[in-house]
């Protein structure tokens, strides 16, 4: 049977199916790209390059369409969000596909310089890992977050290890099988929530545990308890962080400018199911996660701080960075007022496009510096210097929270929205990691930059960055600026979504509201 | 029959969580694969436990359906779940075994913190 | 007719499970490899097919209709026990459980077969 | 016109630094014209301000944060742009002499306009977020011309030094700025300027102003902050009459005048500000007496006058005021000459330790000229512009009302600090400019060029000009900047040289003898030049950061020592914590009854725990280890098939296969037995972690298991069949209702088989041990699994096509095809299968994902959902009716792609490749450079 | 014809399996279960090391008669001695000197040697030439490996010439 | 109760005692083989218990289970006695 459509028809379908783009074609990219392998790399960038343009595409498409004030509920298999799998764009989620396509199309461009050669299979494990972070930004189904979250993971082992050795390999078997240890506890949490809520939908769950029978609360709060700590050790809270420098310094600078936003990941988790689920609807467990996260969220910035102090390396001290800026997170989601989560939202798209960036730039100068590599505690040659520098000094002003880049905008927005009964710890901690960091990264830059020796004769010279290289860095970097002269409308899109976050009703609202095309709601 | 499997699977738990904690690489994979197995069966109890109906419709000896309620099967959502955890605890056992492997042929050890020289 | 039929099922399954039951026993009872491995290869395929027997039975009895499936699974199990059995004792033999007895036309120089006794675990 | 203003340094400093290969004069030229197009167009602003009007213009740029890009030129504005423009071209003409040829100036004047730009932008800055922003960015800056020279140690301390507290500081301004914004409602300084009285009248006032003067008083290098000045003296010499004398230094004492009319008037601030203003000052003036670097002492000195310039403004009348904003401008002009004059020296002679200085006056008689003037009025003799402010600052501390104690500590300080200035002045003139001959010096000396003497002419004559005719200079400038500050309430005062004679000029006069007989007695008693003070703030700065730097080390490598077992251990202690209450309130809330288990229960029960327990003990004989683990999921199995879960059963027993498949194949590259590296302790504290975890888990799963459930089942069952068109309700849920995990799900597993392929495609790994045989195909068994084959085949497609309505399913089927294909591997060897059946598993993973996606937008292009389902039944002719669902195709991926995957997996691991037998390492040393090294 | 099917029993078996295993006879599922029959044993035999080649098949019918036979009364006989004391079993090995060269063949002497009770078919010589069986209760070697040829080896030579 | 039912309990019983025989011998060794041998038994015990549980239900749901086990549960002893003889189970 073949339906006539008109264009128009079809572009009118295409925005109706908005939300499971994002996920769908990475997922189809990825499967063509396997299949395109044997046609030689040229090709294989060509797919991934018009894959990442499509897809930037339709991620802003699904800001904007987010930005109309709906939560536009997408039913996979045209059944209702109780029973299937329902897809939520709203703006948080339309947000972080946006973050993480922009990242991506980065990340993708640094790798096209030459490691996509090298590791076996990248385009390909690439587009997927995409579609599992997409998935978990958008899906509207417990379950489905944890598959989107394994795909997401086990892509993201690949791309970690593809092409690798020694150390990595280590590095790569910790951070396997804490992943591991984590999603059993996901599953186990999931297999509880279950058995005490009877349904799996994030909106159906929200609505469940606020109607739960008092004697089920312990155990519900034991449930999502052990998931607080899945979402936690995915996002390197305090004390779950440990895996995480060790694994990310270790990632090729591609890869490892990719995961900056897996942290991300787990902090969006936690905003979404303990806004959603344990929000203002849940009845006697609203909010009972915060009260731990806060003081994690203080513990982990000073300690991931103090990591970036001590780091040897630029790699690990970007790790400690990256830790440091979900830490920050962490705390500006757990003060849960419309204004820090606001802030949060902000700051979570500053720290991840300069978090890939420092990534980046970090690996260029290493390869720019000859046998020392990243070697913090001794002084070496540093090829072009001052193109590296300028791209160092530009990601570690705005990664420390210096003005005039977003890191500050974030900073400010966050300090501004610490209600009065937070002031203290808060400020305190926030503004004395970031003099830290500031040390830190004038410790480092003078180390790199200040002490560069001459060439030494006897050592071939390395290749100058590619442009594509120093482009995907130039891209991040924007991206930054950009947040920085359009954070007036920026802030106005994470003031509207941390409204959406905090009103679970309106979330839940619509998932009920949502009735299948062709089916009845219910039987 | 809830606390044989409730008991077994805190013994599971126990027991993988203890190999977990073992320093080699394949003990954490035999660690791994207990606590999948626990899950595994936490996730299906959360569906109760149920003798002898299947989720499987059938029709009766006069060839009427039989009402598809839960007197009549067990519920078999949680039974959905388990396999797809199955299938990705041997999706993620496989990886890692492979990475063990390496590991240990890159490392010269399968010490799991083998090569191991601190932090950068 | 059904009472016989019954008394012949109830047999048959006794039967089955008392050979399954002794292909086990025998894994514990026997004091070297080669003697328990007679047990379970054979006794318990039987008694396994038996049990089979039984169930098409007993199916067609209730009233489920003749359902020549299990045959299949006597099949496979047919099939696939003798692998099993030859597959063992050769680790068996390997790891040096027993010796090899001298092969006959070993003196005549012709294909030798493997060292009777590497070592093993 | 404020933002052209604005963007001229910024836009020039762009074009200098990207024109590195210009000439180091069409630099200089480029450089000097920022501030000289600036100056004009400040000239064209002029009447206005002159008026008393306020020039402004508000773009906006952040509303919710009350951040705006809004740029305000009053009178103190006004000021502090003439003098950060004027004297910035005196520097830049200083500079491209100053420079030698050797030096990178287009980075220099690069920097230097950045820092221009920013200290302009603070300045005219209208909003006081806007004002922070720029003010941080006078600190980058400056960090990046301190650390000019970044081959000299000292250089790359000094900055990192001013960084640090100054970054301190602005952090602190930043938390006192958002204050006053929650306070005022605004950042707009029209409001907040406007809003004193509420501020001083709120309770976090005290917390405003702590945090207001952090950053103001380490940015002016007020006491105990003062020591990261002399070490940003590594400067180059131009730097240091800029920044660290005429502007950036002035930049806490411009805000200090700029946020007077909101924070000032109370007696916190009043007690606060004059008593750091007062040690500074007298610190300052003291230690500069004792440098031997003629830069140290200027660098004291500023201290010390930026010292007396804070505790007027801590004095807080009208008339303070008017006399603070004034010391700054007399301080700016002589003491940017006294450091120029102080380069030149430098320049010289080559050195700038007063040691080894003398006698200048008859090398370079012009420019000592020039110096000693300046240096007379940084002494505050008549006739000089340091006169004038000193006199008047005399005057204010004599007439401090209402605070006796003050009024006398504060005279006797001034007193002191004017004896110590006119001390430390005369020995900067004598140690230079007279006594014996320059010792060590190998160089001629000569006058330098006549363009880097200008900028000190012209600065020295302002000095004169202002100190002989205040009324006719400076005094229009004063009075604009004053009322820029004070509005209306700019006080009376005259700019006279004479008043007659009064109490202040005996305190002048006296000064100056008092610091000459000073002078004279340190030379006389102790030789000054024996004395080697160590700086105090730079040894503890040191010590501090060390000991930061260590113990951040210490601790982290001591946490995060990459160790796995850490990790894991504080996953399970976090879960201990966070779910350990609630599971034991729940057991106290009550738990159900348990049903009753028929007999194979328990027998499969026994299994599943002896097995479990057999794990453990013989984990370390690893073969052993899976036999036994076998069982377990053997029992789990069979667990499923008793409690109604006939799929999950096949796929556990699938599974279970692959993975002993699996686990054999690794355990060739392992060694067989665990070694044993950790000590009994241990093994209990982690057998008892285990069992505290493993007893929890079960009772969670205990109590859940025995509640009430209200689920979606009821309604999963109802529409399995009408609407999934499926009897199987299992594999309805795995195609239809929540299709779209199974396409996660396949989705993991066919990455699982490209990681595979990808880590051991090239992979060279050594077989732990080599047994010793023949290869090859084992005839019996592989003649038997041939005929097994074919009907193996045949029972993946029954299992497929029946999973809809029977156990089975994509997932099932595609691992009975898996498991027989592995067998052959296994008996036939992997290059006989492999040549003779040629699949190309990744290339079946492709296909099947797409297959499986395909199914799924099918319904998209008729407008419904993806991976709706649908369901015919086509007549076929001789068959008859077919029913078929949608989801056949969709299974039909999951088949292709968990064959594929599973096939790719088994297939990699099995056709590991040798190492080469030239490299082969019997142990392979972790830290050899081979397999150290991570991949380029 | 010979290129279509490969191997007809293999071929008739696998038309067998999928009609028991569908346990329906329609149409639908007749011509499905012939797809499979001519398709399956194709692909397997892309994998088969040595092709069959049959002799006189009817041959066949006897011998499964014969070792269902010997299977259910030696079954007996080994339960027995399971039960029974152990010290009165007499465990050893003998090698079978084979006159069968085809290996479909050996493989069914051997399958058949351990599928009936007493025996284990424990290893056959990389030329195959000699198979060792184990016997459960061995106390004329000879008397055995007589015994074997004579019941199962003469049909097999038929079936596998 | 049926005779037949009866006989069904009776030789559930049976069976279950036989799982716990091979489980001893799995558990107790002493060589590999005798393990593998072990396991393998537990296998073929499966099945029978299989069935027998399928007659009690009165069900034929079962049958795949038993039919999979039986046509591949071998697959694990041929491959941990190929381990056995080889190391390389795939060569
Ligand atoms: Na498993
Ligand atoms: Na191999």
């Amino acid at each position: 049977m073949i339906a006539a459509i008109d264009t128009a028809g079809t572009l009118t379908t295409l925005g109706a199916h908005l939300p499971v783009l994002p996920i769908l074609l990475p997922l189809l990219f990825g499967a063509v790209l396997l299949l395109a392998e044997r046609r030689g790399i040229a090709v294989q960038r060509a797919v991934s390059a018009l894959a990442m343009a499509v897809l930037t595409l339709v991620a802003i498409a699904l800001v904007r369409a987010a930005d109309a004030d709906t939560i536009s509920m997408y039913l996979v298999g045209d059944w209702p969000a109780r029973l299937g799998i329902a897809l939520v764009a709203d703006r948080t989620s339309a947000l972080l596909v946006l973050t993480t396509t922009l990242l991506a199309g980065a990340c993708l461009l640094y790798a096209c310089a030459g490691w996509d050669r090298r590791a076996i299979h990248f385009h390909a494990l690439f587009q997927l890992q995409l579609a599992g972070l997409n998935g978990a930004f958008l899906t509207g189904d417990l379950f489905n977050l944890f598959v989107f979250f394994e795909v997401m993971l086990i892509a993201s082992y690949g791309l970690l290890l593809s092409g690798g050795r020694g150390p990595r390999m280590r590095a790569g078997l910790h951070y396997v099988v804490l992943n591991i240890t984590a999603s059993t506890l996901f599953l186990i949490a999931l297999g509880l929530l279950y058995g005490l809520l009877g349904s799996l939908n994030m909106a159906e769950l929200a609505q469940r545990v606020g109607q739960a029978d008092p004697s089920s609360l312990a155990l519900i709060r034991a449930a999502s308890g052990v998931l607080l700590v899945v979402f936690c050790a995915k996002a390197a809270l305090v004390p779950l962080y440990l895996w995480l420098p060790n694994a990310y310094s270790r990632a090729p600078a591609p890869v490892a400018a990719l995961f900056a936003v897996m942290t991300k990941v787990g902090v969006y988790a936690v905003l979404r199911v303990y806004s959603l689920v344990f929000g203002s609807e849940a009845g006697a467990l609203a909010g009972w996660a915060w009260e731990w996260l806060l003081p994690a969220g203080l513990l982990t910035l000073v300690l991931a701080t103090l990591g970036a102090l001590a780091s040897k390396s630029l790699r690990m001290l970007v790790a400690f960075l990256v830790i440091a800026s979900a830490a920050t997170l962490f705390i500006a989601i757990s003060l849960n007022t419309a204004g820090s989560i606001a802030a949060g939202l902000y700051y979570l798209v500053h720290s991840t496009f300069v978090a890939g960036a420092l990534f980046l730039v970090v690996d260029l100068i290493r390869r720019q510096r000859g046998a020392i590599g990243d070697n913090l505690d001794v002084a070496g040659p540093l090829r072009h210097n001052a193109m590296l520098g300028l791209l160092f000094a530009t990601a570690a002003i705005s990664v420390s929270g210096m003005p005039p880049l977003s890191g500050f905008l974030g900073k400010v927005m966050l300090l501004d929205a610490v209600p009065a009964d937070a002031v203290a710890w808060v400020w305190s901690v926030v503004l004395a990691t970031s003099l830290l960091t500031v040390v830190a990264l004038a410790r480092t830059a003078s180390q790199t930059f200040w002490r560069a020796q001459p060439w030494p004769d006897t050592t071939p010279v390395p290749a100058p960055p590619s442009r594509a290289q120093v482009a995907a860095v130039v891209l991040l970097l924007a991206y930054g600026i950009g947040m920085t002269v359009f954070g007036g409308p920026l802030m106005r899109y994470t003031d509207a979504a941390a409204g959406q976050l905090l009103a679970p009703a309106d979330y839940i609202h619509a998932a009920h509201a949502t009735a299948p095309q062709l089916r009845e709601p219910s039987p | 029959m809830e606390l044989a499997l409730a008991s077994l699977i805190g013994l599971l738990s126990a027991a993988g969580v203890y190999l977990l904690l073992r320093a080699r690489s394949f003990d954490v994979i035999l660690g791994l694969t207990l606590l999948s197995y626990a899950t595994n069966l936490l996730i299906f109890s959360s569906g109760r436990l149920v003798i002898g109906k299947p989720p499987v419709l059938q029709v009766d000896e006069a060839g009427k359906a039989i009402a598809p309620t839960l007197a009549h099967y067990t519920d078999p959502l949680p039974q959905a779940l388990v396999l797809t955890a199955i299938v990705i605890a041997f999706a993620m056992t496989a990886v890692t075994i492979v990475i063990a492997m390496r590991n240990r042929s890159d490392n010269g050890s399968d010490h799991v913190d083998a090569g191991g020289e601190g932090m950068p | 007719m059904n009472a016989a039929l019954e008394y012949l099922l109830a047999a048959l399954l006794l039967i089955g499970s008392g050979f399954v039951l002794v292909g086990s026993l025998g894994l514990v009872k026997l004091s070297d490899f080669f003697k328990r491995l007679h047990g379970p290869t054979k006794a318990t395929t039987l008694g396994v097919g038996c049990i089979l027997l039984a169930s098409i039975g007993y199916h067609a009895w209730i009233g489920d209709g003749l359902g020549l499936r299990e045959i299949l699974v006597t099949l496979f199990l047919f099939i696939t026990a003798p692998v099993s059995a030859h597959l063992m004792s050769l680790a068996a033999l390997k790891i040096g459980l027993q010796r090899r007895p001298p092969r006959p036309d070993a003196e005549t120089g012709g294909v030798s077969g493997r060292e009777p006794d590497e070592a093993g675990h | 016109m404020l933002e052209l203003l604005l963007a001229l340094p910024f836009v020039f400093a762009i074009v200098v630094l990207l024109h590195r290969s210009a000439s180091r004069r069409t630099t200089a030229w480029l450089a000097g014209a920022a501030p000289l197009i600036g100056l004009g167009l400040l000239a064209t602003l002029t009447p206005a301000v002159l008026d008393g009007t306020i020039p402004q213009s508000v773009h906006p740029w952040i509303p919710q944060l009350g951040l705006a890009f809004s740029l305000r030129m009053d009178g103190l504005a006004w000021m502090f742009a003439l003098m950060v423009l004027a004297i910035g071209v005196l520097v830049v003409m200083y500079a491209r002499y100053y420079l030698s040829a050797e030096e990178d100036a287009p980075k220099f004047f690069g920097y230097l306009l950045l820092f221009m730009g920013s200290m302009l932008g603070m300045v005219i800055a209208g909003n006081l977020l806007l004002l922070a922003i720029f003010w941080e960015l006078t600190s980058i800056s400056s960090f990046l011309l301190i650390g000019y020279w970044s081959r000299q140690n000292e250089a790359r301390e000094g900055a990192r030094m001013a960084l640090t507290i100054t970054g301190a500081g602005g952090l602190a301004l930043l938390g006192g700025v958002i204050l006053i914004g929650q306070v005022v409602g605004s950042y707009e300084l029209d409001a907040v300027l406007a809003a004193g009285d509420q501020l001083r009248a709120d309770p976090m006032y005290p917390a405003i102003l702590a945090l207001v003067l952090a950053g103001i008083f380490t940015k002016s290098a007020q006491f105990p902050f003062h020591f990261w000045l002399p070490h940003a003296m590594a400067a180059p010499t131009p730097v240091s009459a800029y920044l660290h004398s005429a502007t950036m230094v002035k930049a806490g004492v411009f805000l200090l005048a700029r946020l007077h009319p909101a924070l000032a008037g109370t007696e916190l601030f009043f007690y606060v500000v004059t008593s750091i203003g007062a040690a500074t000052l007298l610190v300052g003036a003291w230690n500069a007496i004792f440098q031997h670097d003629l830069k140290g002492l200027l660098a004291y000195s500023t201290i010390s006058h930026l010292g007396l310039i804070t505790m007027l403004f801590g004095l807080s009348t009208p008339m303070a005021v008017v006399a603070g904003l004034f010391h700054i401008l007399n301080h700016a002009t002589f003491k940017a000459s006294l450091f120029m004059a102080a380069g030149i020296i430098d320049h010289e002679t080559g050195t700038r330790d007063m040691r080894r200085l003398g006698n200048l006056r008859r090398y370079l008689p012009f420019t000592s000229t020039l110096a000693i003037i300046a240096a007379l009025a940084m002494a505050g003799i008549p006739l000089l512009n340091g006169f004038l402010s000193k006199e008047m600052f005399f005057a204010l501390a004599l007439e401090i009302e209402g605070h006796a104690g003050m009024r006398i500590a504060a005279s006797v300080v001034a007193f002191l600090a004017g004896v110590f200035g006119v001390a430390y002045s005369l020995r900067f003139v004598h140690d230079t400019f007279f006594g014996d001959g320059p010792r060590a010096v190998d160089r001629e000396i000569h006058e330098p060029p006549r363009f880097m003497k200008i900028p000190v002419e012209v600065l020295v004559v302002l000095c004169l000009a202002v100190g002989i005719v205040p009324a006719w200079t400076i005094a229009p400038v004063l009075a604009t900047a004053a009322h820029g500050v004070l509005g209306d309430a700019v006080p009376e005062y005259s700019l006279a040289i004479w008043h007659g004679i009064n109490l202040p000029l005996l305190m002048s006069f006296g000064g100056v003898i008092g610091g000459a007989l000073l002078y004279l007695g340190l030379r006389r008693l102790i030789n000054l030049h024996a004395v080697a003070r160590h700086a105090l703030g730079r040894h503890l700065f040191r010590v501090n950061t060390r000991a930061l730097l260590t113990s951040a080390r210490r601790f982290t490598f001591h946490v995060t020592d990459g160790s796995l077992q850490r990790s894991l251990w504080w996953v399970l202690i976090a879960l201990i914590a966070i779910a350990g209450l609630p599971t034991l309130a729940a057991l106290a809330d009550g738990v159900g009854a348990s049903q009753p288990m028929p007999v194979l229960g328990w027998a499969v029960w026994l299994v599943a725990i002896a097995a479990t327990v057999g794990t453990v003990l013989l984990h370390r004989q690893r073969l052993l280890a899976l036999l036994v683990i076998g069982a377990v999921g053997l029992a789990v199995s069979l667990i499923f098939v008793l409690m109604s879960a006939p799929d999950l059963a096949l796929t556990q027993l699938l599974v279970e296969m692959v993975t002993i498949a699996l686990m054999l194949l690794a355990l060739n590259y392992l060694p067989q037995e665990s070694q044993r590296t950790d000590d009994a302790a241990r093994r209990w504290r982690d057998g008892a972690i285990a069992l505290v975890v493993g007893a929890g888990i079960g009772a969670l799963a205990y109590a859940m298991m025995t509640r009430p459930l209200d689920t979606v089942a009821t309604e999963l069952l109802a529409r399995s069949l009408p609407e999934g068109y499926g009897r199987n309700v299992v594999n309805v849920i795995l195609v239809d209702f929540r299709g779209f995990d199974t396409f996660g799900e396949i989705t993991v597993f066919g990455i699982a088989g490209l990681v595979v392929h990808a880590l051991l495609r090239r992979a060279r790994i050594a077989a732990d041990e080599v047994v010793p045989g023949v290869a090859g195909p084992l005839p019996m068994p592989s003649n038997l699994s041939h005929l097994l084959f074919p009907l193996a085949l045949a029972v993946s497609a029954y299992l497929f096509l029946r999973g809809h309505n029977a156990p089975g399913g994509g997932f099932i089927a595609g691992l009975v095809l898996a498991v027989p294909l592995l067998l052959q591997y296994v008996l036939l060897g992997s290059q006989y299968v492999e040549s003779r059946l040629g699949f190309n598993y990744v290339r079946c993973i492709g296909i099947g994902l797409l297959i499986a996606a395909a199914t799924g937008l099918a319904p998209m292009l008729l407008g419904y959902p993806f991976l709706t389902s649908g369901h015919v039944e086509p007549q076929l002719p001789l068959i008859g009716t077919v029913p078929l669902a949608s989801a056949i195709g969709f299974d039909t991926g999951v088949y292709l792609v968990v064959f594929g995957g599973a096939m790719l997996i088994l297939s990699m691991m099995g056709t590991v490749n040798p190492p080469r037998p030239l490299v082969r390492r019997a142990q392979p040393a972790p830290d050899s450079p081979a397999t150290t090294g991570e991949d380029a | 014809m010979r290129r279509l099917l490969t191997s007809p029993p293999l071929s008739l078996a696998v038309l067998l399996l999928w009609l028991l295993l569908v346990a329906d006879f329609s149409p639908g599922q007749l011509a499905i279960g012939i797809i499979l029959a001519l398709l399956l044993p194709w692909l397997a035999g892309m994998l088969e090391p040595e092709r069959a080649s049959f002799g006189r098949t009817i041959a066949l019918l006897a011998l499964t008669r014969r070792v269902l036979w010997d299977m259910l009364l030696s079954n007996i006989e080994v339960a027995r001695r399971i039960l029974g004391p152990e010290r009165v079993l007499t465990p050893g090995f003998v090698w079978i000197p084979l006159e069968l060269t085809n290996i479909h063949g050996i493989t069914a002497l051997a399958s058949i040697i351990t599928l009936t009770p007493g025996t284990v078919s424990a290893e056959l010589t990389e030329d195959r030439r000699f198979l060792l069986v184990h016997c459960f209760n061995l106390k004329d070697a000879d008397a055995q490996v007589a015994e074997i040829k004579a019941r199962y080896e003469s049909l097999l030579k038929e079936i596998f010439p | 109760m049926t005779v037949i039912d009866h006989a069904l309990t009776a030789s559930l019983y049976m069976v279950a005692l036989a799982m716990l025989f091979s489980l001893y011998r799995l558990l107790a060794g002493p060589s590999v083989p005798d393990r593998i041998l072990a396991l393998d038994t537990l296998y073929i015990n499966t099945i029978a218990a299989l069935i027998l549980f399928g007659m009690q239900l009165r069900s034929s749901i079962y049958f795949e289970a038993a039919l999979v086990i039986a046509m591949l549960g071998f697959v694990g002893t041929v491959m941990l006695s190929k381990y056995v003889l080889r190391r390389d189970i795939v060569e």
